[in-house]
């Protein structure tokens, strides 16, 4: 590798919003051919940071030099013309559109002077690309039909489309299979070979260990401290992000297991365009015991969920709750019935983003004694109840009467965990509920799973990512193709065979070349 | 108590506040432009509504559908529905009152409340057909609405004149005596205006509203789904049954302001050519008052008295009344668009703190 | 019913159709940028007004023929004036995208029906314009049966409608500035990220909107009415609104359920006109149209997808 | 000042028709304030509404009387519309149109001292003169214009609203008809609507497209569109293949042309007014009568313009009717 020549310079940046200083004299600097990993907790002001070096927040103070020249950056534009290219936390992608709609989308190659998108030529670009960066995307496809992973290609080829050489990612990882993180960390390695500049916000302190050749790490929007990850490790990265000493080892007791209590049987259920999204599954969950679901989205999960909480109605099968048959019920006698969930997407299934935490805490309870009472809500009831759960849960909030839609991803998932913990369930789904978050909430929310177990409580993990269910489980069941193909212990396994499993792998496969 | 509070508070008194004055004065302008005398338009419009104790009581006889429909409008908006169709529902209502008022005789403290009932109920029904259509088969309640306006319109046609039809009239017969809500004492006070029950029951239902919606089990159910209806679904909530309901009440609410157009007001129903219009008004009141029940309150008032001050204006300085819905569509506007009046108010602040600095 | 009585209702279908299906036209450019447009009502009002004044001050001027095609123009313009403050209402302001589609509708009916009162000495309605459309017969497509009657013996306003349809198809679906807005319109801060202007990709949407309903507007006045009083627009925006809907945003979907509209009025008159329909109450024909499209939605299958980012202002860096 | 003159004198256009010589004019009017409360359709409404301001009109003319109007945007007006001028002590208010009966029955019965008069429709009160008009004998005149005049035998009637007044145009017509043309069939469409110029024009295009060649209408506004496409058809038709409309209420060929404007239905609601108000101005108020008015006090009947588009003979036949039916010997039906 060259030595590295400065490609972008942020020197005291300094962005506030309403109430808070986002950025607080930062500088950043990037070098050519560099992966850059920018780590901080949830609300940082990471994302705050790489939006105002793509122009789409305009700093209080300071100033940008992009290849040494001094740079304003007004708009995406802008910066797309620098050479700068953005994959956002949250995808930017039409969904009803193409891929290469997608990509193509701002800066069109047209026909018949300019009035025409000229499709063909659009289509034999993208699958150029795709060639020449080895990202095998299908360039007819509907974002709506394609995984989350594609997604993220489709949002990378986007920046390479419009010939970016500095590209930033934003959590790239937070949403994607193991298989996929590694295929992502190849393409990235890939990328800077071919001459590009990357930075790279994430979580995850084994990726920035893996790959990164710098890290920066900000902390309640001030920098702490900008160095070369050789001679770093986890831990002390971990300890520089919170201010403070973290276990990065997740120590638990052995669980004691008790008898089944969820008992699901054959389940089957027909998912979009007639094929089995579920097909025969079967497991067991005992008391105290923390089941993981492993598996890559989309082989059946959310379909999974549904069927348990009673949102859709199986084709076949059973499902036993405390010996209880529960397939047909409805969502609120199953959730009577003793199943509590976790959803997956907090913002659209978990809350209702405009109502106050006050009342979003009984979003499953509000018709019960004491919050009902002669069919009118009692409100000295549920704010007593909000504000026991607000502190019992550590949910940082101004007060129970904030909308829940200021309060950070990470209390928006604390708030949901303390409401459905708290209805003391005999089976407690979790759905990804460590989505985004930063160590130190997920520390939080791993603890309280725990603890659930601990009271002799069933507990359903459904996650993607293998970190968490090996971390977590006491037992794995990995899904695939809506069908429990195996069955494992954490400690009796590793992340190869565990994604092998959910790869239903038998053959090598071409992934990208290298 | 905290909603009622929050109601009062700076941000949100002010800005209405303004609005309503910017509202005039676009009005005031467009009057001089037009070589009228705004200063004694908007005098005569005063004094049309509280010049004397009987355009005041008609005033409020106005005010009193405009609360009835504003309220439909808000609550199907609370609860994630937009009902266009207060006019139709309104229509039902008035026929169904007069149906139970010219058919039956019976002593007062039956026959009243019977129609009231009665047609409250055929305006809430024929708001859940829009409901349903929408729960069941997910039709867009926009559309659906709309369609059943029309629909409504001929049907109480129809029905005036197959089976209620005072001969020659092109109307139904007089309701009967016992079916009626005037206030007499109350009408005599205010020199035979035409004061009825129903604006004690406008305010009631203010109430109702905002204790169903901000008190109840069943408002708090409605509002989830208005707000996140995956959400509702998630937490066990009955989403389709939700939105049936929520139009439900919402039509019955519309149907109130024509049944007690026709037991307090009119006393028979007229052949109609076309709609009132108070179902359309019903939208404008909603947003007015933020779809939020007190507001619409005021919003109806506010409506109510400009527009029945208009013929006094246009009686007094010849104004043409349509003035007056440029007035209100501007009030509207400024109250829906309180970035303009923030925006106006920094400029201002910005302007004179520069003078300072001069 | 024979062939002759079909293509005689289709041509009056196509009548009322026009003017909904231009103004569809312009609700389905505003909803498709993800504007919500329930001023229809009001810019056609304002259309209708601007086209008989003009038309009538152009004839008197001597315009001749050119007389409707001034008031057409006209129409536009002022449908475009009254989106205008749709616009920047909602995209500037940010406010509710239904309120102020509410005030388009007063302020147009308030302040057309006052300019009237000013325009004509105190009148209610504006001069009668002789100089309106004609209907223009196609040599040679006109002698197709039923369609020759039905489609190609039409005012210029219809051939223009029709025309238009086939234009905002291919600019959506086609043209760079189509993806644009539906882009703008599915996800505005995605189009934002790779540079596109999505407020000024608003404004130009609402901006023809006002455009195309103000021609529906003037199309009623300038071939139906000949004036323009305080009831030449009665509920025509709404139902447009409900033909952008019901045909799912797309200008083919919106064409057919506007003609389908005015086939299912013409069916009204032509039942009157029947013997064994003659017994039926009148009140239940002229409920017809309104009931058949309810029965049609509910027949239909598959729900209606509206523009992903449809009545949410638009805020850079917004999540 | 300017706007003083817009409601309170200057001529509406079309309003010169049957205006009396200004040199007439005497002041005997000059303290007596009259006034009108229209109906929904607002005082341009082409039709009763404009005519009756047009009779007040020539009364401030003619006798310095000073007269207002007030608009009802929706029914509940009518009432507070008429108490606004009986408050201010106006020596006489007229509610025009059918749908004013119940209103100006309940402020007669309010303020016996008031003086009050009604267009179409009948209210017995001593302090209240009613004004009907007998549209089914104009009708039949018309009837008979057109049944004498069609060459297809097909003849059509648009109608407003099915209610009383229009059901008496209606039967009218029909009776005059079928007294000249018993093989002549009429065809019927009520739109439903008295403002809505596009069911108007789909109404007349399906019954021209049926065949028909004379329309008549009774439909208000909703007449615009029957002109507007009788219009649009004569643009290309052949000779022989013209269509007619007749019109309503006043001489609709002053504003639709005689190219279209077979002849028209007259009802002069400004004759009634203006005589009536006259009345009261000289002391011989008609409180509490009744006043039909028929063919035989010429209010109802055809406008002299006639004469264009009606050969001599068919107005031959049409005066030998009138005769008729004022003698008594037709008798004109008035409802089923
Ligand atoms: N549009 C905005 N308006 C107001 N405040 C904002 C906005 N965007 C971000 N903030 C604030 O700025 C802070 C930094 O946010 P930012 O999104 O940059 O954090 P982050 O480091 O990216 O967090 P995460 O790891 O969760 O992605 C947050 O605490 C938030 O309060
Ligand atoms: N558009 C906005 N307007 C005002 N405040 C905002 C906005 N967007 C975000 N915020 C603020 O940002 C803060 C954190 O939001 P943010 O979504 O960055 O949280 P997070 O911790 O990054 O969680 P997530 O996992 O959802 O990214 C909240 O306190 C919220 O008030
Ligand atoms: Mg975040
Ligand atoms: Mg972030």
């Amino acid at each position: 590798m060259e030595q590295a020549r400065t490609v972008v310079e942020m020197r005291n940046i300094t962005k506030r919003f309403p109430g808070i200083v986002a950025n607080d004299n930062v500088s950043f600097t990037l070098g050519k051919g560099e992966i850059h990993a920018l780590l901080g907790e949830n609300g940082a002001g990471k994302s705050t940071l790489m939006n105002i070096l793509f122009g789409l927040y305009q700093p209080e103070e300071g100033e940008i030099f992009v290849n040494g020249q001094k740079v304003n950056i007004d708009g995406p534009n802008k910066a797309i013309s620098l050479g700068i290219g953005m994959v956002h936390q949250h995808f930017k992608l039409v969904h009803p559109f193409t891929v290469t709609e997608n990509i193509i989308l701002g800066s069109e190659p047209k026909k018949w002077m300019g009035l025409a998108v000229d499709r063909k030529l659009a289509y034999e670009k993208v699958e150029h690309l795709s060639k020449q960066y080895g990202l095998n995307i299908d360039p007819y496809a509907k974002i709506d039909d394609i995984s989350v992973g594609m997604q993220q290609r489709v949002e990378i080829l986007k920046t390479l489309y419009r010939g970016a050489d500095i590209l930033i990612f934003d959590e790239p990882t937070a949403v994607l299979t193991p298989q996929e993180i590694a295929e992502l960390l190849v393409i990235m390695k890939n990328l800077v070979q071919q001459g590009k500049s990357i930075i790279l916000i994430t979580h995850k302190l084994k990726e920035i260990i893996a790959i990164a050749d710098k890290v920066t790490i900000v902390r309640r929007g001030k920098l702490i401290d900008s160095l070369p990850v050789a001679g770093t490790n986890p831990n002390m990265l971990a300890e520089k992000m919170v201010g403070r000493e973290v276990s990065l080892k997740f120590d638990k007791k052995e669980a004691v297991i008790g008898e089944p209590v969820l008992e699901v049987d054959r389940l089957v259920m027909k998912g979009r365009g007639g094929r089995d999204a579920l097909n025969e599954t079967s497991f067991v969950l005992r008391r105290g015991e923390i089941l993981g679901i492993a598996g890559v989205e989309g082989n059946g999960q959310s379909e999974l969920i549904e069927a348990l909480t009673g949102l859709s109605s199986v084709a076949g099968g059973s499902i036993k709750l405390a010996g209880v048959e529960i397939a047909g019920m409805t969502t609120r006698q199953v959730s009577e019935a003793g199943l509590s969930l976790i959803p997956e997407d907090r913002h659209k299934h978990g809350l209702v983003l405009d109502f106050p935490v006050r009342e979003n805490m009984v979003l499953e309870t509000y018709y019960q004694s004491p919050f009902t009472q002669n069919g009118f809500l009692n409100f000295t009831a549920i704010e007593k109840h909000a504000e026991r759960l607000v502190k019992e849960f550590d949910v940082r909030t101004p007060s129970i009467m904030t909308d829940a839609r200021a309060l950070s991803g990470g209390n928006q998932q604390k708030a949901i965990i303390a409401r459905e913990v708290d209805k003391n369930p005999e089976v407690l789904i979790a759905a990804q509920p460590t989505r985004g978050l930063d160590v130190g909430a997920i520390e939080f929310i791993h603890k309280r799973l725990v603890e659930q177990r601990d009271m002799g409580k069933a507990v359903l993990l459904i996650s993607y990512e293998l970190d968490e269910i090996m971390q977590v489980s006491d037992r794995i069941a990995v899904i695939y193709e809506g069908r429990i193909v195996g069955e494992v212990k954490p400690s009796e396994t590793n992340d190869q065979q565990l994604g092998m499993m959910m790869t239903d792998y038998k053959a090598p496969q071409g992934g990208p070349d290298n | 108590m905290n909603k009622l509070i929050k109601v009062f508070t700076k941000e949100s008194a002010v800005v209405p506040l303004i609005a309503i004055v910017l509202g005039l004065l676009v009005g005031a302008v467009i009057m001089w432009l037009g070589g009228y005398d705004p200063i004694l338009a908007y005098r005569s419009l005063f004094n049309k509504v509280f010049g004397n104790p009987y355009d005041f009581g008609e005033t409020l006889t106005a005010i009193t559908p405009l609360v009835f429909t504003g309220l439909s409008v808000a609550f199907a908006f609370r609860t994630g529905l937009f009902n266009i169709g207060a006019e139709g529902q309104y229509i039902m209502g008035m026929t169904g009152a007069t149906f139970i008022g010219v058919n039956l005789h019976m002593p007062w403290y039956i026959h009243a409340p019977l129609a009231i009932v009665v047609g409250t109920l055929i305006g809430g029904i024929w708001g859940m057909i829009a409901g349903y259509l929408k729960a069941a088969r997910g039709v867009n309640e926009v559309i659906t609405t709309i369609m059943l306006n029309w629909i409504a319109l001929h049907l109480s046609n129809y029905i005036v004149r197959r089976f209620l039809l005072e001969e020659g009239k092109g109307r139904s017969f007089m309701i009967d005596e016992n079916a009626r809500v005037t206030i007499g004492w109350l009408s005599r006070m205010l020199d035979d205006a035409r004061v009825h029950w129903g604006m004690f029951f406008a305010l009631l239902a203010v109430i109702f509203v905002y204790a169903i919606l901000f008190r109840t089990k069943q408002g708090y159910e409605l509002r989830v789904v208005g707000s996140n209806a995956d959400a509702a679904k998630y937490a066990g909530i009955n989403v389709n049954a939700g939105i049936v309901k929520a139009m439900f009440i919402s039509g019955a609410l519309a149907g109130m302001a024509g049944v007690f157009q026709v037991l307090g007001v009119f006393m028979n129903q007229a052949i109609a050519a076309g709609t009132t219009g108070h179902g359309f008004d019903g939208i404008a009141v909603a947003l007015l008052g933020g779809n939020n029940p007190i507001g619409v309150l005021l919003g109806a008032i506010l409506f109510g008295t400009l527009s029945y001050g208009a013929a006094g204006m246009s009686f007094g300085a010849n104004v043409p009344p349509e003035i007056i819905r440029i007035v209100i569509g501007s009030v509207i506007f400024f109250v829906a668009a309180p970035g303009i009046i923030r925006w106006g108010m920094k400029k201002f602040k910005h302007k004179s703190s520069k003078g300072e600095a001069v | 019913m024979d062939i002759a009585t079909l293509g005689n209702m289709l041509n009056t279908a196509l009548v009322f159709s026009t003017a909904l299906i231009l103004a569809a036209l312009g609700g389905i450019l505003s909803e498709r940028s993800g504007v919500v447009n329930i001023g229809l009502e009001g810019l056609m009002t304002a259309g209708a007004f601007a086209a008989a004044v003009s038309a009538y001050w152009a004839e008197d001027a001597g315009w001749g023929a050119a007389s409707a095609w001034v008031g057409l123009a006209a129409g536009a313009l002022f449908g475009v004036l009254f989106a205008l403050i749709h616009a920047v209402a909602t995209i500037t302001f940010r406010a509710d995208q239904v309120v102020s589609g509410i005030v388009i509708n007063f302020i147009a009916t308030g302040s057309t029906l006052y300019l009237v009162k000013q325009l004509f000495e105190g009148a209610g309605e504006t001069s009668l314009v002789n100089e309106t459309f004609h209907k223009w017969k196609i040599p040679g497509l006109s002698e197709i049966p039923i369609i020759g009657e039905g489609i190609f013996n039409a005012y210029p306003t219809t051939y223009v409608a029709l025309i238009l349809v086939g234009v905002v198809f291919y600019v959506l679906y086609k043209s760079t500035f189509g993806l644009r807005l539906r882009a703008v319109g599915e996800h505005p801060s995605a189009a934002d990220t790779v540079g596109i202007k999505v407020l000024r990709m608003r404004y130009t949407a609402v901006l023809l909107s006002g455009l195309l309903a103000g021609m529906g507007g003037a199309t009623i006045a300038l071939t139906t009415t000949g004036t323009f009083s305080h009831n030449t627009i009665s509920g025509q925006g709404f139902i447009a609104l409900a033909a952008v809907i019901f045909g799912k945003w797309n200008p083919l979907g919106a064409m057919g359920a506007a003609v389908f509209f005015g086939f299912a009025q013409s069916i009204n008159n032509v039942l009157q006109l029947f013997d064994f329909s003659s017994h039926i109450p009148s009140e239940f024909i002229y409920m017809l149209p309104y009931v058949l499209t309810i029965l049609v939605l509910v027949g239909a299958v598959g729900r209606a997808r509206a523009p992903g980012a449809l009545g949410e202002p638009y805020y850079q860096g917004k999540r | 000042a300017k706007n003083e003159n817009k409601n309170n004198g200057a001529a509406s256009p079309g309003s010169s028709a049957s205006a009396s010589p200004t040199a007439s004019a005497d002041e005997s009017g000059k303290d007596f304030k009259i006034a009108m409360v229209t109906d929904v359709g607002g005082v341009n409404d082409k039709s009763f509404n404009q005519s009756a301001w047009e009779g007040l009109q020539r009364l401030k003319k003619d006798h310095g009387a000073s007269v207002k109007y007030l608009e009802s945007k929706e029914p509940t007006n009518y009432l507070t519309n008429i108490n606004q001028f009986v408050r201010e002590k106006y020596n006489l208010t007229w509610g025009i149109g059918f749908l004013m009966g119940d209103a100006v029955k309940e402020a007669a019965a309010k303020n016996p001292d008031a003086q009050l008069a009604m267009i179409d429709n009948v209210v017995e009160a001593p302090n209240v003169a009613s004004i009907t008009f007998a549209e089914n004998e104009g009708s039949f005149l018309v009837g008979v214009v057109a049944g004498m005049m069609t060459k297809s035998n097909k003849i059509g009637f648009v109608g407003g609203i099915d209610i009383p007044v229009i059901k008496r145009f209606d039967l009218g017509f029909e009776a005059g008809v079928k007294a000249v043309n018993p093989n002549a069939t009429i065809k019927k469409i009520y739109t439903g609507a008295f403002d809505k110029a596009d069911l108007g024009k789909a109404a007349a295009a399906s019954m021209y497209n049926d065949g028909v060649d004379i329309i008549f209408h009774a439909s208000g506004g909703t007449g615009n569109g029957v002109f507007n496409e009788a219009k649009e058809r004569n643009k290309t038709a052949a000779k022989d293949k013209k269509v007619w409309v007749i019109g309503v209420d006043k001489d609709q060929s002053l504003e639709f042309g005689d190219d279209v404007t077979l002849t028209s239905m007259l009802k002069r609601v400004d004759e009634a007014v203006y005589s009536i108000s006259k009345e009261m101005i000289d002391g011989k108020f008609p409180a509490g009568k009744i006043t039909t008015l028929g063919l035989k006090d010429n209010a109802v009947g055809l406008p002299d313009t006639s004469t264009k588009n009606v050969p001599a003979d068919v107005l031959a036949k049409v005066e030998e009717y009138k005769q008729k039916i004022i003698s008594g010997e037709i008798k004109v039906p008035t409802a089923q």
